[in-house]
């Protein structure tokens, strides 16, 4: 059943996503990424990460996805569809794709067999080795959920604290540069 | 997502009876029970949205000085399923030229998005539909999903009232999700949860409700969520005297139905979040503590109130601009949430012993 | 028709290749427009870059129809240039005919007039209050408004029979005299009414919401405003004194004691204002009225037929509900004028809505539209 | 229990339709579409690892939230950009914008 339902999702996501980067109304190509997007979501929630989904939903879906879309609106005619939506290379972009995409999933295949060894030696699929920590024991059975999040982001010792003011630097960055960028009199 | 409580539990009892009756002994399936949860809510739901929509009509007629419906059944209570049965069973008219698939889509995600945000809502101790310990971002999460539905529909409908509808209901729900989330972030700080089932415990145990220390909270959270689910004052996205219906001008029947429903869900989210959390949700009043009456009681009378003050709002004041609605929430809003954020930070480090 | 015109407004500006501009259609059928006008709107995002008003869909000929009357079947015509103050109407037409045809009237008609056109005053400017607020969103101040022009209406019906055309005032004076219970209930109401202007204001006036949607909107000069060719209550938000009322007093507006309303503002909070006190001053008109009011006759005698001398012109204006509104007869020795013309104050006004409106944004065109206090068949007749 | 090679398939395959829609599509926004496929892909990497080597760091999860930040950032200004070109240029195709100094 879980396994059906992974995989019902995992369709879902590739032929959104795949629709998304061939169709030619664009905005249609939006909604397909952000079904894509929702659906990576669930498979957030599968890898046992429920705040990393939500925190997905929120900001892939609800902001960067209206943005997007945002984008399109200002940039388009209404309901102009009959453009061509493809470069000149696209034979060759479809070769490298198709020549990178049966890379890495032959990388997978290939190295599969030392995983799934490692996968059978412990019931839960966690590798035995690893278990060697102290913290291993006290995140067994917890999720990243914020309780856990939140310390490992601005701990100062062990954690990412100047990397996380350093975001927040680029956040208002961002928030000015875009302002400042997009400003229509510019020109004068 | 941790286990099912007290309502799943208590439907789960009740299916299994039902199948015991019906001479089925095999254990019901998770889903199943999901499903009929599912229903079984949203049934409740549309039948409090119709009361809701009577509510509103009757507020506004004695704010108006008139008597409002009063015709199809007691007190015109059934006037809103006279509507609802008008509204699915009459011609569905569609723009020639519009996107198909994304203008019938539109209502869908748009209703469904909402709806969504009802699961987590906690009715009394331990009855939610089911409960998340991160509630409150899942809430939010949900309804910023509304906004593509109202996009799509103001794309999809090849008529320039939708599209800059769309354009102004996106820039205004991005823009006051902001105050919406830093408006509970000092509840958060102090409960440091975000299950609201433990917010609403921690009020019980604390013996005050959010609502005093954080006043300011409770404004801006009560401001941001009126305009997030595009009510008047701040509903300039079907703003009808500037564009028709904004972006559902070009829907009707049961697609302008779901739009119409979808608003009056959001309005119940937004109310019992603000309930939830600044309110005590199910708590008694100390004054009436010693009523028997169940929490549940109590919760729907404060949603009620609440939606009471909504719908005042949208009766009583003109609406704003587009351009003084941006100005209201980016240089208004933010900074008091910021500055009560801050406030609260300084008064956790100072006078509780952390969190 | 659509073609041709937004082809007049690509040679109008040279920028529509500049950036996204798109023209809008606010109407015929729209719900903030006041009847069947037609904006058309080009628009840079939400800000306005050139408003047009498209007339026509409201036009009846009805200058043309009286051409082909009779002096007295024209009166019911003028009830329709002007339906939300048809009293006005009534008047400026009877005026200029009694002009034309040297017809005095009686005193006690005069009277009438005054009171029945200063009531209609009150109706119509509740219309516009409530169908302002409800431009600007709110709602329930309409509903006050048709509340309290219920009780106008009401005297109206119990004085000729009718709630919108009234066909009341005529050539020589009023159609019939008024009951006896008149007088009472009409003070009874003015007292009730006094009262309500406070609560509208109480409601509007100061509300942060109204205040930042209406001030500074709209804003002309008194300069530009006489240009334009104002008049009225819009005429007089700019600070110009303009009111026919005062400037060349007809009926018996000498006699009695009021105030113009001006304000000094020129935007749409100044109109708004000068309306609102404007209410205030018919009461206190209409009390003088009912205090002068004498007994007598209510209409004069007349010739069985009345024709127009030949060649001769004649121009009365009187200060109705939107303005000046003037009516301009020549006759030609028949029962039927030669010449008709309606000079209307809502046909100025809006004129000048691209001036008011150019740079703002969509919403200011609703705030901008309802202070002028615009009536289609006015503009269209 | 779903093994995690699985969730490498899937990001392997949502990171190489990103990479198609980066290298062939000519609408600017439909490129910075195919970067948030690809980041997404990433995303389901990192936390597919954080779980396989059960959570022994939390190092996944925090780059996770890290890439989403910057994602939304990136999203924020890259489409500040388009729309500027789009004001100067009537166009966003990536073809055509071929000198800056216009």
């Amino acid at each position: 059943m879980e396994q059906f339902v992974f995989w019902c999702i995992a369709i879902f996501i590739v032929l959104s996503a795949f629709f998304a980067m061939i169709m030619k109304n664009i905005f249609h190509c939006a909604l397909l990424l952000a079904a894509a997007l929702f659906g990576v979501a669930g498979i957030f929630v599968y890898l046992g990460a429920e705040f990393l989904a939500l925190v997905q939903v929120l900001i892939y879906v609800g902001a960067i996805t209206i943005l997007i879309i945002f984008g399109i609106m200002l940039t388009h005619k209404m309901m102009d569809s009959k453009i061509i939506v493809m470069n000149k290379q696209v034979v060759m972009s479809a070769v490298i794709t198709g020549v990178l995409g049966t890379l890495i999933i032959l990388t997978i295949y290939s190295t599969a067999h030392w995983i799934l060894p490692a996968l059978k030696n412990s019931e839960s699929g966690y590798l035995t080795h690893s278990i060697t920590t102290a913290s291993v024991t006290k995140n067994k059975k917890v999720v990243t959920d914020v309780y856990t999040l939140g310390p490992a982001l601005i701990n100062p010792k062990k954690g990412f604290a100047f990397a996380f003011e350093l975001v927040s630097i680029l956040l208002l960055s961002v928030l000015i540069g875009a302002t400042v960028i997009a400003r229509k009199d510019q020109e004068g | 997502m941790s286990g099912s409580l007290k309502l799943l539990k208590l439907i789960n009892v009740i299916l299994e009876h039902v199948y015991k009756f019906l001479g089925l002994t095999n254990p019901i399936p998770e889903v199943i029970n999901a499903f009929i949860t599912a229903a079984i809510s949203f049934a409740v739901i549309s039948v409090f949205v119709m009361f809701l929509v009577w509510m509103e009509r009757k507020v506004s007629a004695h704010m108006q000085s008139r008597i409002g419906p009063n015709r199809v059944g007691p007190f015109g209570l059934l006037q809103t399923l006279a509507d609802a049965i008008k509204l699915t069973t009459k011609e569905n008219m569609e723009p020639q030229k519009r996107d198909k698939i994304p203008y019938f889509i539109a209502p869908i995600i748009a209703f469904v998005a909402t709806f969504m945000g009802v699961v987590v809502i906690p009715l009394d101790k331990g009855v939610t539909i089911q409960n998340l310990n991160i509630g409150v971002l899942y809430i939010i999460a949900i309804t910023s999903f509304t906004v593509i539905g109202i996009l799509t529909a103001g794309w999809s409908s090849n008529n320039k009232f939708s599209l800059i509808g769309g354009f102004r209901s996106a820039a205004q729900i991005i823009s006051y999700e902001i105050p919406l989330v830093l408006s509970l972030v000092p509840v958060i700080m102090i409960t440091g949860t975000l299950d609201l089932q433990k917010i609403v415990e921690y009020q019980a145990h604390a013996g005050y409700w959010f609502v005093g220390p954080q006043i300011i909270g409770f404004l801006v959270f009560l401001t941001a969520s009126t305009a997030e689910s595009n009510r008047a004052p701040f509903d300039i996205p079907e703003a009808e005297s500037e564009l028709t219906g904004g972006f559902h001008t070009e829907y009707s029947g049961i697609k302008f139905a779901m739009f119409f429903l979808g608003e009056y869900i959001s309005i119940i989210i937004g109310s019992s979040v603000a309930v939830s959390v600044f309110l005590g949700g199910w708590i008694a009043p100390a004054f009436m503590n010693f009523l028997p009456v169940p929490g549940f009681f109590w919760f729907v009378i404060k949603v009620l109130l609440v939606i009471y003050l909504i719908m005042a709002f949208r009766w009583t004041f003109p609406r704003l601009r587009v351009d003084q609605l941006m100005d209201f929430g980016w240089k208004i809003l933010i900074p008091i949430a910021i500055l009560n954020i801050f406030l609260t930070g300084l008064w956790i480090l100072w006078f509780s012993k952390g969190v | 028709m659509t073609d041709l015109l937004l082809s007049q407004i690509d040679i109008n500006s040279n920028s529509l290749t500049e950036t996204d501009e798109y023209i809008v259609n606010l109407g015929p059928q729209h719900p903030a427009t006041h009847g069947v006008l037609r904006l058309v709107v080009k628009l840079d995002g939400e800000v306005v870059k050139e408003t047009m008003p498209v007339l026509g869909y409201l036009h009846r000929s009805i200058e043309k129809i009286c051409e082909n009357r009779t002096y007295p079947q024209c009166i019911t015509y003028t009830d329709r240039v002007d339906y939300a103050s048809a009293m006005s109407a009534n008047l400026a037409y009877a005026m200029a005919a009694e002009k034309l045809l040297n017809i005095e009237i009686p005193p006690r008609a005069q009277w009438l007039r005054m009171i029945f056109v200063e009531l209609q005053r009150i109706a119509s400017h509740l219309l516009w209050l409530g169908a302002f607020a409800g431009d600007l969103g709110a709602f329930t101040p309409f509903l006050y408004g048709l509340r309290e022009r219920e009780r106008v209406l009401d005297l109206f019906e119990m004085t000729c029979g009718q709630r919108l055309t009234y066909n009341y005032i005529r050539i020589g004076g009023v159609m019939i005299d008024v009951l006896p219970e008149f007088v009472e209930k009409c003070r009874l109401f003015l007292d009730y009414f006094f009262k309500k202007v406070d609560e509208y204001e109480e409601l509007l006036t100061y509300n942060p919401i109204f205040l930042e949607r209406t001030k500074g909107v709209g804003f002309i000069t008194p300069e530009e405003a006489i240009n334009w060719g104002l008049a009225g209550p819009s005429l007089r938000g700019s600070g110009v004194s303009c009111d026919i009322r005062k400037q060349q007093p007809y009926l018996f507006y000498d006699q009695i004691d009021f105030k113009e309303e001006i304000s000094y503002g020129g935007d749409c909070w100044s109109r708004y204002k000068v309306r609102m006190n404007e209410m205030r001053q018919c009461v206190s008109i209409i009390r003088q009225c009912l205090d002068h009011m004498g007994p007598g006759a209510v209409e004069a005698k007349l010739p069985p037929v009345l024709k127009g001398p030949n060649g001769q012109e004649a121009y009365s204006r009187i200060e109705s509900s939107r303005g000046e509104m003037g009516v301009y007869l020549v006759g030609n020795g028949t029962p039927k004028p030669w010449k008709c013309k309606f000079r209307c104050a809502s046909f100025n006004n809006l004129s000048v809505i691209d001036k008011l409106t150019r740079g703002w944004k969509v919403a200011d065109i609703m705030a901008v539209l309802g202070s002028l206090d615009i009536i289609i068949p006015e503009v269209d007749r | 229990m779903i093994p995690v090679q699985d969730f490498l398939y899937l990001a392997g395959l949502i990171f190489s339709i990103g990479v198609f829609g980066v290298l062939s599509r000519r609408n600017a926004i439909s490129v910075l579409m195919g970067i948030e496929l690809m980041l997404n892909a990433v995303n389901i990497n990192l936390l597919a690892f954080a779980k396989f080597w059960g959570w022994t760091t939390l190092n996944g999860p925090v780059f996770v939230v890290f890439i989403i930040t910057i994602a939304a950032g990136e999203a924020a200004v890259a489409l500040a950009i388009f729309i500027s070109i789009y004001r100067k240029f009537k166009d966003i195709n990536v073809d055509e914008i071929k000198y800056l100094n216009h």
